[in-house]
């Protein structure tokens, strides 16, 4: 009951966040030098061809009423028209959304679980050389550039080994997955579809390797850290001198007291992993939503570009809330 | 009498000496970095952008000591000279995030109230608009030139910065000697300046340089998607992104210089930052 | 009808695939022909899906094969034939021929689709005003299967602006989509696939991938000789070339420049290449400063490296050219572009100009590889001569917008020209008011040249004004000449049957492999 | 059970090495409870962790730590997994931090019956209601469930207590089991560890520095200085016969409610980079010869088993040694530089309604050159009372004058007229600033000039017997008694009208603690300035207060002379506040006892302590009762009259 009253409160405090991004991704779209009109107008289209087009998008009204218009269509839902492809901009963010999702959760929850796990190990052998081994390698992981990190593991994973498929798509066409949600694994595994299960796994083997790479350190460090800093706790110490065993001490005192600061953290990772698989999702040929925002952003596609900054950002906040209640939830002390 | 030693239930006997070493790295890595850029004219035969008129490509060896690239330019001399835009970027741009961003995070946390609320909605909105499109969004209206990436880069970290001081503020204007402060006749400013400012930089000094190294990453996916310097300007993601189809030829040298070389100068901030943390934690043990 | 050759001929021995794989750079945003613009990868496929009722023949040209401008012929059609007075062209439909859907291809359908294009006031609506067409009353139904086209004046061009605008829908289909606030089903179309060309798509994977199979029901002989085609999108160049090379793809449509010359010795792989009518010019605004002086113009032809862009650039794969006019355009002469790399030339320019140095921005696309080159090669060797440049990239938004405010003082441009004929050329690039006058050359001679050629019909005369076109030209000086670029097309060692585009966007029914 | 044979103990850190313990011995038997006292940092915990075998890393252990026969320092992983716990267990001496923030204390307690006494289930969790309920921990069942945070302190340290008695230990060891709880838990928390010793025959080794305490409940004393034991024997010779200097230096140290004064002992205890070689007391000793600063002194049994290391033992009582000194010179009252009148503050919460209503209706007056007492449990307001004073937050309702002007309309020269010295001493110091800084920022802020500031800096050093060299040290390189020095030298530097001290030696170790006291004494008494000394320890406010008001819950419930008020108290609360503190060589039991905790008090309507007053009536429960004089003193509530008699009675 209190985490409604607490996450409704959150929530509220949304609306001035996001309609913020709104008024600002409104504002700062139309300030950007460029026509978006220009980029679909073949060249032979003369002035006139191109007021025609713009009344058709309703660019030719005024700027307060283009914005209530916008803000209007975005209380039913309804994003606007893509410019660049006159169809609705709900429909084909849906279909870019999941991919992506699919991505970033993935990575993320398999970076949060693999830094819980170095983290912790490292933390009990802390000052030695396991322990050194794995930071450091972690921050080379988080010192390669995406983007090059990816064409490595594609020269290696699928042109040299030949062990993934190749990087183009992100299920086998043959494969003939019903698309439900976007996100073919999951679609996949709704379906039942078997070997669209296995094709698309092996389709997001390298991106998220590549990702989870990319965003192991930070959580890992966090992880060592508090773990250090429950092993050093007095209440750690009390429990181990009470001659509690290593399993008792592992599960009850030290596992839980070390991952209430990680939600926050994992939280940022997966808004800035979100903000940023537009480089992944261009090596690896994985059509997904950055992709679909920078095409937006390049064409001035002004209701793709305002849609997608404002789903990243509801998704951003959202992931926080998330985390602000797991939070809570792992940490008794925590009042919401 | 035999001397006995007890294992210890967590060793931290180490303690800050792998620190030490992290920092001593890092910053050792930094400093060479740091010199490689200041000294490139002398020890570079051909400028950064001088097109070597007999061809294109040329293997490592002989005149171009790593090749050169399409475009026919010295790739040792551009990796060199990129040190100078690469590192001068990635420092300002933390500057300057940090400079607005505990000017804010002072503000919000120590003023609280309204001023809080509205800053730190303001805050929200910049942190929950997305990195690249902010970032490309700033550089398509500003354009790619040097300064303009720097405040592009400085607008996507100084939330993080805000956020982390008024966290820091928070706490410490609840400290007592705060109130001493107050019952000495401090003023507000002076309370902010003198007492509250140098204590809240602690965390900053420790993530400043781990974000000088996530800078330069971004920095190389902006040029990447051609929204950083223009060519033909050396920096190291363009590069990297303009060889990347020469790796696949088997032309290492295009691609492969610029990306350890941003590769060592990111572990390098890095390697202080997580020294530094490390220093830090200790310390507060 | 049918073409000439069979482009088959050529084939490698042993069973035809049945599917061939395509790697493009990007997806289509959209698959309303009319109604959505400028997007190579939509462009190419709108030729294979749509059905034209008329297109161009194939011609041999050296080893190649290429697209006949010269030779239109009917495809879905019977026959398009004008009358007497050239205004009035007749468009005669095949009996029996189906859309999927079971309609049949009639001329109501040819009338919808052409009132829709003038509504979309967009691509075909603009083209076709070069020959007279500006309003749906001048297209008439006569019959079920018989079409006019009321010109207002007659053209020459006629034949090749409809081979590339007469496309028709499947208007009963079509209809069931409209409404009241969208009478022209757009946002059907722009998610859906139109049907009836060469190729149906039969599945569409949005932003990943596309499955063409071949229409059985197109009633001429020409018909795709691969049952299916998947089109994958793969962004990155070097990701396409890793596919290639092992054989994940069979046709790489991304792949430029120096990878290319790389492809050439890699093995099972080969690279098609063609002559091209692809023309690579600096275009100078004659408006703007410093470009205003033809001698600042004159010294930038001259401090061009053309050599060394074609061999950096290029890896020696194209060729120069000593013309504004296309190099395999009728009417092409030798000595319509006088400008040779000699820097001393270069400097004595401008300082005809009275300047000893000028500064201007250097305008590209974003994210071209090929204009980055060229840019960085020029602005090397302009500085030598006292000619500053600032490279400015721009994304396509922000360049469409610079280009409709002609205040480019120098841009890059590439392209080829959709027909084959210095009047579109003229019509096309530099006359008064023409879409890529970038140069914003406004020449009386030359409007006078334009406006006789609409009428001049007989080949001698036409070639007469030609000349006078090109010497006309260099002396104005509106563009700097780069080079014509070989057309190169990495593929499979299977691969058989590419003809080569004139207009650059590939026709995939020719295309076959050995299995 | 327990036998310490010549325990050392050296710590080897990068760049230096401290010896912690120098040839100790001792030894605890069943069913006994063993005291330890000694001051910060003598060793006393490292004693507790040498025990159950957790020295800290770069530990260098030599002698015997004889455990029911086996040696603890020489076992193996198994072993010594096996004797934590159920041969030996600590309760730590921060109990909050002790307990695991993130698990129930029911689980934990489960964990500790499931690994030392194979319970399972459901019979566990019998068991662990049966442990709360032994410790005095009402409604286990519901408490089980709770989170630490969740508890009050005296609440945490009973769940200590029943997590370390559900190890079923041989020995039970509580490292300084009652700091920073209030008086009347303090002894109900001791009693605990003696029911552990007399009905489950454990042995308890019971670690303090606080001596009063400590007497009632152990056996036998063992006190420690820098690292060596000094003096051990019998509990109740040992702490009114002392014969060891240092043990007398100790008790003198400690305030005493019945208005002894505090001797200071010069120095501070010595830190140790080896076994000495001479008496480590030595340098602070008044009996202090060559011999003593030449040679260690042998452990000496004095008779039956009182132990000491001394060449000069002392025989003569300590009570005489403690000659009370209760005559505080009488200074004229001056002019009144503090006037509350009425105020009430309220904490409000961020979000929401409501807040916490700290001090309700609170009124006072004050006169330069005179030193008033505050006291009160823990959470009753104090800090708030000085807060209000020094104007850091700001009443509801009501007003406060300090020096004739209202404290909000101040000017900045002007709020440097009160000044305050805060409880901790390096917390209120700005670690980035030198001292010299700190010092002189009232200074700067009266806009005094540069040259004149650093004289006046230097001479409030002086005073505080500082030397000037300490001016550009930072906080951090302070030790607590000179940086309470420092905090005290910036509250007179300005020359305030008032000073207000809050809790100024609480955070203090006991021997620097007298001396703190000392200074404090001296300032107080000046003429030129007011003095407000706020304390939950009653002893140190009698020292040198001229008046006292007691607060509980916001609110005054009694004030007075100092004398009156500690000798003839009138209000239950005080009363009951007076009874438990402990005096040393005495046992007595408080006349009023206090019901419940403190947290489950709640303060509705009527009298505040209604909920915990023995003598409760309906009245009370309905009537909000204001201060009424009687006699020298005034006090809130109605009942007064009749107290004796009902006292008498029960
Ligand atoms: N982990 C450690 N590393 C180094 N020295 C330590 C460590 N723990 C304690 N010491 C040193 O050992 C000595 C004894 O410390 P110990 O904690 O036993 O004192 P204590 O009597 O318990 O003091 P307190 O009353 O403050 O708890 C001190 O000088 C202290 O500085
Ligand atoms: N800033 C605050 N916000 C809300 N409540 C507070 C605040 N400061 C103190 N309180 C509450 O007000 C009450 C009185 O607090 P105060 O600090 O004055 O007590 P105290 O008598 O000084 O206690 P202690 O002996 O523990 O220092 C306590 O219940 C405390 O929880
Ligand atoms: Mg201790
Ligand atoms: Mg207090």
């Amino acid at each position: 009951m209190r985490i409604l009253r607490f996450v409704g409160r959150r929530l509220l405090q949304l609306i001035p966040v996001l309609l913020g991004v709104v008024v600002l991704t409104f504002l700062l779209v139309r300030v950007l030098p460029g026509d978006p009109i220009r980029s679909i107008l073949g060249p032979n289209a003369t002035e006139a061809d191109a007021d025609a087009a713009r009344a058709r998008f309703g660019l030719d009204q005024p700027m307060w009423k283009q914005f209530l218009d916008y803000l209007g269509g975005l209380f039913t839902g309804d994003f606007g028209t893509s410019i660049q492809s006159g169809a609705p901009v709900t429909g084909e963010m849906a279909l870019r959304l999941g991919p992506t999702l699919e991505l970033v959760v993935i990575a993320v929850t398999i970076a949060v679980l693999l830094a819980i796990w170095l983290g912790i190990w490292s933390a009990r052998r802390a000052d030695r050389f396991g322990d050194h081994t794995v930071r450091i390698f972690a921050l080379f992981g988080n010192s390669i550039p995406e983007f090059w990190l990816g064409l490595v593991l594609i020269l290696v994973g699928y042109a040299a080994l030949g062990w993934f498929p190749a990087p183009s798509g992100r299920v086998d066409p043959d494969a003939d997955l019903t698309p439900l949600t976007g996100a073919d694994l999951v679609d996949a595994l709704i379906t039942g579809n078997g070997p669209a299960i296995s094709s698309a796994a092996a389709h997001l083997v390298l991106p998220v390797l590549t990702l989870v790479i990319g965003v192991l350190a930070p959580l890992l460090r966090s992880v060592r850290a508090s773990a250090l800093e429950v092993l050093r706790s007095e209440a750690y110490a009390a429990a181990a001198a009470h001659g509690l065993p290593e399993r008792t001490l592992l599960r009850g005192y030290l596992r839980r007291a070390t991952l209430v600061r990680l939600p926050s953290l994992a939280a940022l990772v997966f808004g800035t992993a979100l903000g940023s698989t537009v480089l992944v999702e261009y090596v690896y040929s994985w059509q997904g939503f950055g992709q679909w925002a920078l095409r937006g952003l390049l064409y001035r596609d002004y209701p793709v570009v305002q849609a997608s900054v404002l789903i990243i950002a509801f998704a951003y906040v959202l992931v926080f809330l998330i985390a602000d209640v797991v939070h809570a939830w792992l940490d008794p002390r925590v009042k919401i | 009498m035999a001397a006995i030693e007890m294992a210890p239930v967590v060793s931290s006997n180490r303690d800050g000496r792998f620190a030490k070493v992290l920092i001593y790295v890092g910053s050792g890595i930094l400093v060479v970095a740091a010199l490689a850029a200041l000294l490139a004219p002398l020890l570079t035969r051909w400028g950064p952008t001088e097109i070597d008129p007999s061809g294109t490509l040329a293997a490592p060896g002989g005149e171009h000591l790593l090749g050169t690239d399409g475009n026919g330019m010295d790739v040792w001399s551009r990796v060199l000279h990129a040190a100078r835009l690469d590192l001068g970027i990635a420092v300002l741009a933390v500057a300057l995030a940090v400079v607005v961003g505990t000017l804010l995070g002072l503000l919000a946390g120590y003023l609280g109230g309204w001023v809080d609320d509205v800053l730190m909605r303001i805050v929200d909105i910049f942190q929950a608009f997305p990195t690249f499109i902010l970032a490309l969004a700033v550089s398509a209206l500003l354009g790619g030139g040097f300064f303009n990436l720097v405040v592009t880069i400085a607008a996507v970290n100084a939330p993080a910065y805000a956020r982390l001081v008024r966290a820091e503020v928070r706490t410490l204007r609840e400290m007592q000697y705060i109130d001493a402060a107050k019952t000495s006749g401090a003023s507000t400013i002076g309370i902010m300046w003198r007492h509250l400012l140098p204590n809240s930089l602690t965390p900053v000094r420790v993530i400043a340089p781990l974000n000088c190294g996530w800078a330069m990453l971004t920095l190389a996916g902006l040029s990447f998607l051609g929204l950083g310097v223009t060519v033909p300007t050396a920096e190291w993601g363009s590069m990297i992104s303009l060889g990347t189809s020469d790796v696949v030829a088997g032309r290492w040298w295009t691609s492969v210089p610029p990306g350890l070389a941003l590769l060592v100068c990111v572990l390098g901030f890095s390697l202080l930052g997580e020294g530094l943390q490390e220093r830090a934690d200790a310390k507060r043990r | 009808a049918g073409s000439k050759d069979n482009p088959d001929s050529s084939a490698s021995a042993g069973p035809a695939a049945t599917t061939l794989r395509i790697a493009v750079s990007s997806y289509l945003s959209s698959w309303d022909q009319d109604f959505v613009g400028f997007d190579l990868t939509a462009l190419m496929l709108f030729k294979n899906v749509y059905p034209y009722m008329i297109d161009y023949g194939v011609t041999k040209a050296g080893d190649s094969e290429i697209l006949d401008t010269a030779n239109i012929t009917p495809t879905f059609a019977e026959s398009f034939e004008p009358d007497s007075t050239q205004k009035i062209w007749t468009l005669k439909l095949r009996k029996g021929v189906m859309f999927p859907s079971g309609n049949e291809m009639k001329a109501a359908d040819v009338k919808w689709s052409k009132d829709r294009a003038f509504a979309a006031q967009a691509n075909v609506a603009g083209i076709y005003r070069t020959i007279g067409l500006t309003k749906p009353e001048q297209v008439i139904v006569k019959d079920d299967y018989t079409v006019e086209f009321h010109q207002e004046f007659p053209s020459a061009l006629t034949k090749q602006i409809q081979a590339i605008s007469l496309y028709v829908f499947d208007s009963v289909e079509a209809k069931k989509h409209a409404t009241d606030a969208d009478p022209w089903a757009k946002e059907w179309f722009a998610k859906n696939a139109p049907t009836g060309g060469y190729f149906n798509v039969t599945k569409a994977t949005q932003g990943q991938e596309i499955e063409l199979s071949a229409n059985k029901a197109y009633p001429g002989t020409d018909g795709a000789k691969t049952p299916t085609i998947r089109l994958s999108v793969v962004p990155a160049a070097a990701n396409q070339r890793l596919q290639l090379q092992a054989g994940d793809i069979d046709i790489a449509l991304g792949i430029t420049g120096q990878d290319l010359q790389d492809l050439k010795k890699v093995e099972g792989v080969k690279v098609l290449s063609a002559a091209s009518n692809n023309q690579v010019m600096m275009t100078m605004s004659v408006t703007t400063a410093p470009f205003d002086d033809v001698n600042v113009r004159k010294a930038l032809a001259f401090a061009v490296p053309y050599e060394q862009i074609i061999k950096n650039v290029y890896g020696g794969d194209a060729r120069p050219v000593k013309s504004y006019v296309p190099l395999d355009m009728p009417g092409y002469a030798e000595t319509g572009y006088p400008f040779t790399y000699d820097i001393e030339q270069a400097k004595a320019a401008l300082a005809a100009s009275g300047k000893t140095a000028v500064n201007s921005e250097l305008v590209f696309e974003a994210n071209n590889d090929e204009q980055q080159k060229i840019a960085v090669q020029v602005q090397a060797e302009a500085a030598k001569a006292g000619i500053t440049l600032k490279l400015t990239p721009l994304d396509p938004a922000t360049l469409g917008e610079r280009r409709t405010q002609k205040s480019i003082p120098l841009q890059i441009t590439t392209g080829q020209l959709w027909v084959n004929d210095v009047e579109y050329m003229l019509a096309t690039f530099y006359v008064k008011g023409a879409a890529l006058n970038y140069a914003n050359l406004n020449n009386a001679e030359l409007e006078e040249i334009y406006t006789k050629s609409h009428t001049t019909v007989e080949e001698s005369a036409r070639l007469q004004l030609w000349s006078q076109v090109q010497s006309i030209l260099a002396a104005e000086v509106p563009a700097v000449m780069i080079c014509q670029p070989n057309f190169n097309l990495p593929v499979r060692e299977k691969v058989a049957g590419w003809v080569q585009p004139m207009d650059g966007l590939a026709r995939l029914r020719y295309l076959s492999a050995s299995a | 059970m327990l036998d310490i044979q010549d325990l050392s103990v050296v710590i080897h850190r990068p760049g230096r090495q401290v010896a912690a313990l120098s040839n100790v011995s001792f030894s605890v038997a069943p069913g006994e409870v063993v005291g330890l006292v000694g001051e910060s940092g003598g060793g006393k915990s490292m004693v507790a962790r040498a025990i159950v075998g957790m020295l800290p890393s770069g530990s260098h252990a030599t002698g015997r730590v004889g455990f029911d026969g086996a040696d603890v320092l020489r076992m193996d992983a198994a072993d010594l997994a096996r004797h934590r716990g159920s041969g030996a267990a600590i309760c730590f001496q921060n109990p909050r931090g002790a307990l695991s923030p993130t698990r129930t204390v029911g689980r934990q307690l489960i964990d500790r019956l499931v690994t030392h006494q194979d319970m399972k289930g459901d019979r566990a969790a019998e068991t662990a209601k049966e442990l709360f309920a032994a410790v005095g921990i009402r409604n286990p069942a519901r408490r089980l469930e709770a989170y630490p945070h969740e508890l009050s302190g005296g609440m945490a340290q009973r769940v200590m207590i029943s997590l370390a008695t559900g190890c079923a230990p041989g020995l039970l060891i509580a490292d300084e089991p009652t700091t920073g709880l209030d008086v009347t838990l303090t002894r109900e928390i001791l009693r605990q560890f003696r029911h552990a010793a007399d009905t489950d025959g454990r042995g308890v080794l019971l670690i303090s520095h606080d001596l009063a305490s400590i007497a009632e409940v152990c056996d036998r004393v063992v006190v420690l200085y820098a690292g060596t034991v000094v003096e051990s024997g019998p509990a109740a010779k040992v702490l009114r016969e002392p014969a060891h200097p240092y043990t007398r230096a100790l008790l003198r140290s400690v305030p005493d409610v019945g208005g002894g004064r505090v001797v200071a002992t010069a120095g501070g205890m010595p830190l140790m980079t080896a076994a000495p070689h001479d008496c480590p007391f030595a340098p602070r000793c008044a009996h202090a010869t060559d011999d003593c600063r030449s040679t260690r002194p042998e452990t000496t049994m004095l008779d039956g088993d009182w132990s000491l290391a001394c060449f000069h033992p002392q025989e003569t009582p300590l009570a005489e040694a403690i000659a009370a000194d209760l005559t505080t010179a009488a200074t004229e009252p001056g002019d009144v530089v503090l006037k509350i009148e009425d105020a009430h503050v309220v904490y409000r919460s961020r979000f929401g309604s409501g807040g916490h209503h700290a001090l309700r209706g609170v009124s006072l007056e004050l006169r330069a050159g005179e030193t008033l007492g505050v006291v009160g449990e823990s959470g009753c307001g104090k800090s708030t009372l000085a807060k209000l004073i020094m104007g850091l937050v700001e009443p509801s309702e009501g007003s406060v004058e300090v020096a004739g002007k209202g404290v909000r309309k101040q000017s900045r020269a002007e709020r440097t007229r009160a000044q305050m010295v805060f409880q901790d001493p390096i917390g209120s110091l700005s670690p980035r600033r030198t001292v010299g800084d700190s010092i002189a920022e009232p200074l700067r802020a009266a806009k005094v000039p540069a040259k004149e500031r650093a004289q006046r800096v230097e001479a409030a050093l002086g005073r505080m017997e500082l030397d000037p060299s300490i001016l550009t040290r930072l906080p951090h390189e302070l030790s607590g008694g000179q940086a309470q020095r420092i905090g005290i030298a910036r509250a007179l530097v300005g020359r305030p009208d008032l000073i207000v001290f809050d809790e100024p030696t609480s955070a203090l170790d006991v021997t620097v603690q007298a001396q703190i006291l000392d200074v404090i004494a001296d300032v107080a008494s000046d003429a030129g300035h007011g003095s407000v000394f706020i304390s939950h320890d009653l002893a140190t406010v009698r020292g040198f207060a001229d008046r006292v008001v007691v607060l509980y819950l916001g609110r005054v419930v009694e004030e007075g002379p100092v004398d009156e008020v500690f000798d003839r108290p009138k209000h239950p609360y005080t009363r009951a506040l007076l009874g438990s503190a402990p005096r040393l060589g005495e046992t007595r039991t408080a006349d009023v006892q206090l019901v419940k905790d403190l947290d489950e008090a709640d303060a509705a309507t009527g009298c505040a302590l209604a909920a915990r007053c023995p003598f409760v009536t309906d009245t009370c429960r309905s009537q909000e009762q204001t201060l009424q004089p009687y006699g020298e003193t005034r006090a809130a509530c109605w009942r007064v009259p009749e107290l004796t008699a009902l006292i008498e009675k029960s």
